[in-house]
């Protein structure tokens, strides 16, 4: 009897103990989840400040009566991104359930009752989207600095919109929002094609149809706009690269220890061998030591490892940027020898270097076989840019044929800023 | 011994440049300056406010050349300065008393 | 008597598992706490780059030669606010058990034994004190640029000094302290009036007692003095942006996954919204595309959202900005027909859009009865701003009357750089 | 029989119960892990953006016609810093058990199997080697100010990668490695000496074998060089400072609450302290508001608190700061008056605050016996500064002799931007 | 026809200006200069060392005018430019030999 | 009366400044502007691109003087403002017809 009275306390103790172990599994997991969304949340700062990064990198190449232009592009784009995310985009980039092709999971943010917990994913709801819109404005970013100088504000503030709106979101949604791109075994990290890419494939669509800007091809051959300062150009540059650790390491989507410090380890290798890719390379082409080049080659080192920062070696993101590096100032000269006008080298940083890391996931990339192999690489490098490349240059194309695209020539001498904005960036 | 200044526009510096050369002017001083003109009356907009400024930067050339060069020197800055529109600018030719080479002291054309 | 000896054994096994499971939870709540204190000792790093914010948005938005005092003065407000606020401030402001209306828990910082812990909240008291200094700082620095290019530095430090160490901890007890504002139901998520309006109202008194920069209200009508520099503007701009997820994610006071995400987003719209609402009423207003009028559309909105980012949807929010952002470019143009003249537009950005938002609680609020309602918030605005303004306009006045406020003539033009400095801010 | 049943069932349910128990263990460690490993990425990012601060800072200081230099060797040195820390550096640092002299744990980064788990310390092994490698970098970025704008770039990048690679992580790894300084009790926290002094002993050994910049000290007296820009030398600072939260921070090398709360508390109160301390010393000696003293005036605040961030009591703190910022103007002034030129006064910050940080462990710091004691903190900073200064003035004496370190007279005049780099800053 | 400089204070810019205006004189060239003044010789302060750099800057306006204008122009800088304290500047006179207009290659009067 | 125009080095004007204290000149106006010269014709690179724009900052000096002292003026440049290498500018020296005192509208030689 006593054994028995025993043993029903013994079971009241061990339903206690149970208990309390749930709870403590419980408050563990919370605080899991606390730290992994911290971490999207923290991230996403970190891409907003890239907008920083992109707003003072492209101020700095441009010439001094086109600045005020540039910051503003960068300030409405921004909003543009943030403000169409909301009402669309992040909808039409992750509609849950679709063809593949394309979804829509209807206006609006309509968060459900377990969407602020772990049950949703690890961050709420309102995580994902925010670090989600930061990525969606960076790609009309890249688009701004390509067609600076000598494009009309209005109409690339609505090729903007579209764009971020429409474009950006149906191309993410194949691979991100587990389009058919993702069922075909495409990997793309943190995107070196499904943002960089996109950016630099709407960026040459823009530069084509504008034109260069006047006097940069002369019948006396090339002749170099040099930006108008090299210090913002390089905060610019600092400012992405310490942003691409929230974009890079926040595209883990968690706070997992093991793959957020590989992933800053290989971000931050590749961006300095790029930057060493960048020096050799053009000390090689014009014997002579040009920062802007270095700066690029960061940028470049920095979007090559972006497909694959969290799937590689070391070893692999050092040759990864080394390579990228290498390619940005024969990419450079290349553009310019094509007489394809690109005032902040955005093409051959974003478009060039992303196609090459998005490539390198299928060389490097630490996979079992049917994820990231060559071929599936070179379908989603063609397909997005095969849509992207179109639409941008149907977009930018309506847009010429009806308000027209490019400033008139006295504008252009006198600068935009006081041609569109009435306002000098310096007094 | 003259002294010609010509206010001329960003865009046809370079041009200009690559004339003077051709005809020997390898040596000149430049500035950034501002023209005011009152028909280029652009209004300027600052935090709300509107207002009149219609200032355009300019560049400005001071070329020391020899009496006999300065007919060269007009008709290269003519040519390749011109854009017909109104704003191309203006050159204005002074006398120069004196002219002289710091390093040397030599003085008049030898210090051209 | 085995099962005797059984139950023995299993009762020791049963307070084997759980000692286990309290200590799990004791690890997870230290987790927990260690995330927690994590986010708001970030967010402190958040909140002081805005200081560096603000910085070069004053910096950019005078003249060329008042850059070097301007930079000065944030940089000494900075050493003031820290400081004060660790000699009496932070005791002023949080004087624990008190009348409601003044109390002071004593000189310097003394951290009891459990301050460290889960015991004091949800971080620790050295995570407190620095968060809340690092607030304290930003309202003086709203005051020095409205007062710039005119006012003589030694008595503006004082002012400060006296401001930050006084004024602002005693009118933060009202609310944030647990005083009579709070237990009205006044409700100020981060600071739109505690913070921000605080500093506007300093900013008009300052202003009022100053008078105009000479030459900007002429006979001839208002002549704008344009700042030197829209990129170090927009460096700042950008840079509050990014301080504000420190601001008001911080206020959550927590890494509450679902709060501090909402706080991000909120945030994050009402800022784009103010953008937007400025684009639009600033182009109404001179048909022109105004950056100044951009850059200070998103303070508008940062400013706005400040009392309610964290109870408030997704749509308010944006309408919140964009209300905000609409009432820039109208309150700027006010202020200077009431030739109250403010060089970088601080009482537009910080007064009435903290009056604004603080109202705005009242309108857009998810509360209980008894919480953020209209009058209770107008009660908040009128008494912290009565409060304020007086305290301000008195201090300002006795330097006026004492040492003089205002820089001689001569001083001003040749600029308060070689006046109070005797350097150049570029050579 | 029942009982017996029934005992066996509950010990079924205990061991249930010890399971959960520990499944909830395992994931509240798992949390911590994952919150100390992110605190230290975030530290590292932020220690990144350090080097913005240099570059600018650097840059705001220099003339304008060597602000494209400046940037680039700031530029390659992070690549620099990263790539050889990869390769040597981290493994002359931690060699694991060695002689407390000299260790090297081979070429390459080769972590274990459990390098990625807490077996190996609150942070993976990736974190481990990005946080130390973005500390590599500062110290020969220390450098780069003190040469600049009249040292040739090839020998400096030569003399960076070497001294990174080689001088820097052997005496680092005397104390953080494990060595005989550590051993002997010394204490340097975060870096006083190991980085910063290091930095400026090296930097001493360049200005000497350089000589001044030509107009420096002429027969007429000392004539100031100023720089160019004090809004970027601003910037430098408070990005510099905003940094420190993650130098200092992510030293404590966990998220431990009580300490990184701590170490944020005093490494701003000294920061503050520091710039007061300058604001008074420097206005005494020069009557004037000297802007450039007080910015250096927060870095030698931060720089002397460096060493006893985590283990000095906040009056401590402010004390330490204070003194370091007294020691700023006083410090460059015999600089000067020993015609050493140094263009950023990174030995006055560097150097002397750095020692003066490492002695106030002795005066300062909370210690049992036989850590910190004073005699100790000198043997650590004369043998580590002897042999840093030693190694760095052979190596520059090296440089010299061979490919000659400095730029011709022409080309000093002209400005390294177009001698090195046929770069303008400025257009 | 006449070359006027004028080394004016900033503060005084606009006002001269509009005075320019009204009496016709809608273009001209304008750019900073420094003006260096013994008197004016203040100290500046400079990471701990004092020395002494008393110059100030200033607004030079390069205005070409005909002949019977001159002393229209130069009292209207001189009303508007006065403030009667030291420092306000100078206005030197010189002579120009021949003044173009780029755009036509119209000289003389014509180019005005 | 004078107008001295001197372009010289960056490095030498704080040397050419105190020279001409000396000799009584207390008060000029400068200004920095850049020298194109072809034998300098350095290349400038960027992004890739190497163009030619041997383009040196230099320093102007401008400086009314009444006739006597423009040997003074003259010798103190040269002096002071030598390296003896190419480069080293060129000083310019034009007629003034008037010069004016803004501040009291004195003119002339009282005027300075
Ligand atoms: N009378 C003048 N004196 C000095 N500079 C002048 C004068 N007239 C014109 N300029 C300069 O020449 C520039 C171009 O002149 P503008 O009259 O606009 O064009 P255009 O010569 O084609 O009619 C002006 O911006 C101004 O800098
Ligand atoms: N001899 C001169 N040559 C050239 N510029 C001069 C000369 N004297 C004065 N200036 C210019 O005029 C400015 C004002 O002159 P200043 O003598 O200070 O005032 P004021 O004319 O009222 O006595 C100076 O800053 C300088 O730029
Ligand atoms: N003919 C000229 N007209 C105007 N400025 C000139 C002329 N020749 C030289 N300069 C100016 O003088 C500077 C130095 O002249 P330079 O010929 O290079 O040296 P040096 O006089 O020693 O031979 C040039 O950079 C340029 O600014």
């Amino acid at each position: 009897m006593i054994s028995y009275i025993q043993s029903i306390a013994a079971q009241a103790s061990v339903d206690k103990a149970l208990e309390a172990a749930a709870a403590a599994q419980e408050s563990a997991d919370f605080a899991q989840f606390t730290v992994n969304n911290l971490w999207i949340l923290i991230a996403a700062a970190l891409v907003f400040i890239m907008h920083l990064g992109f707003s003072t990198l492209e101020a700095g190449f441009v010439r001094k009566k086109n600045v005020v232009n540039i910051l503003f592009k960068n300030a409405m784009i921004i909003c543009i991104g943030l403000l169409t995310y909301c009402l669309c985009g992040f909808n039409l980039m992750y509609p849950g359930d679709f063809n593949g092709f394309l979804g829509f999971a209807g206006v609006g943010l309509y968060p459900g009752p377990d969407d602020m917990t772990a049950a949703y994913a690890d961050y709420t709801y309102w995580s994902d989207f925010i670090f989600q819109a930061m990525f969606a404005a960076t790609g009309a970013t890249i688009v701004s600095g390509a067609v600076a100088e000598r494009i009309k504000l209005m109409p690339f503030l609505i090729f903007s919109t579209i764009f971020v709106a429409l474009s950006y979101p149906i191309t993410g949604s194949w691979k991100w929002g587990g389009g058919w791109l993702d069922e075909l075994g495409f990997y793309d990290f943190a995107g070196s094609t499904l943002v960089h890419s996109v950016g630099g494939w709407a960026a040459l669509a823009g530069i084509i149809l504008l034109g260069p800007r006047s006097g940069k091809y002369t019948a006396k051959g090339i002749r170099p706009i040099t930006g108008h300062s090299m210090p913002l150009a390089a905060i610019g540059v600092f400012l992405l690269w310490f942003g691409w650790f929230g974009f890079n390491g926040g595209s883990v989507l968690s706070a997992d220890p093991e793959l957020v410090s590989l992933v800053f380890t290989t971000t931050s290798l590749a961006a300095a061998a790029g930057g060493v890719g960048a020096f050799f390379c053009s000390y090689f082409m014009t014997k002579s030591h040009d920062l802007s080049m270095v700066l690029n080659g960061f940028l470049g080192g920095l979007v090559g490892i972006t497909a694959s920062a969290d799937s590689v070696s070391i070893t692999s993101s050092i040759i990864i940027g080394l390579i990228a590096g290498v390619i940005i100032p024969i990419s450079v000269t290349a553009f310019d020898k094509a007489k394809l006008d690109d005032p902040v080298g955005a093409t051959s940083v974003h478009l060039v270097c992303g196609i090459w890391g998005t490539l390198a996931v299928g060389i490097f990339g630490n996979f079992d076989e049917g994820t990231g192999e060559i071929m599936d690489q070179l379908i989603g490098i063609v397909s997005i840019g095969v849509f992207t490349f179109v639409v941008a240059f149907i977009l930018f194309y309506i847009l010429k044929v009806t308000m027209g695209l490019r400033v008139s020539e006295d504008e252009e001498e006198r600068g935009l800023d006081m041609g569109e904005h009435d306002m000098r960036a310096y007094s | 011994m003259k002294k010609i200044e010509a206010i001329v526009r960003f865009s046809k510096f370079e041009d200009i440049k690559e004339a003077l050369e051709k005809i020997g002017i390898n040596f000149f001083t430049y500035l950034e300056v501002s023209g005011h003109g009152k028909q280029k009356g652009d209004t300027v907009v600052y935090r709300g406010a509107i207002y009149d400024s219609g200032d355009i930067p300019r560049m400005k050339l001071e070329i020391i050349v020899p009496d006999a060069k300065v007919d060269d020197v007009v008709n290269a800055i003519l040519t390749e300065g011109r854009t017909g529109n109104i704003g191309d600018g203006k050159i204005i030719v002074t006398g120069v008393e004196k002219f002289i080479r710091i390093r040397t002291g030599e003085s008049g054309n030898d210090a051209l």
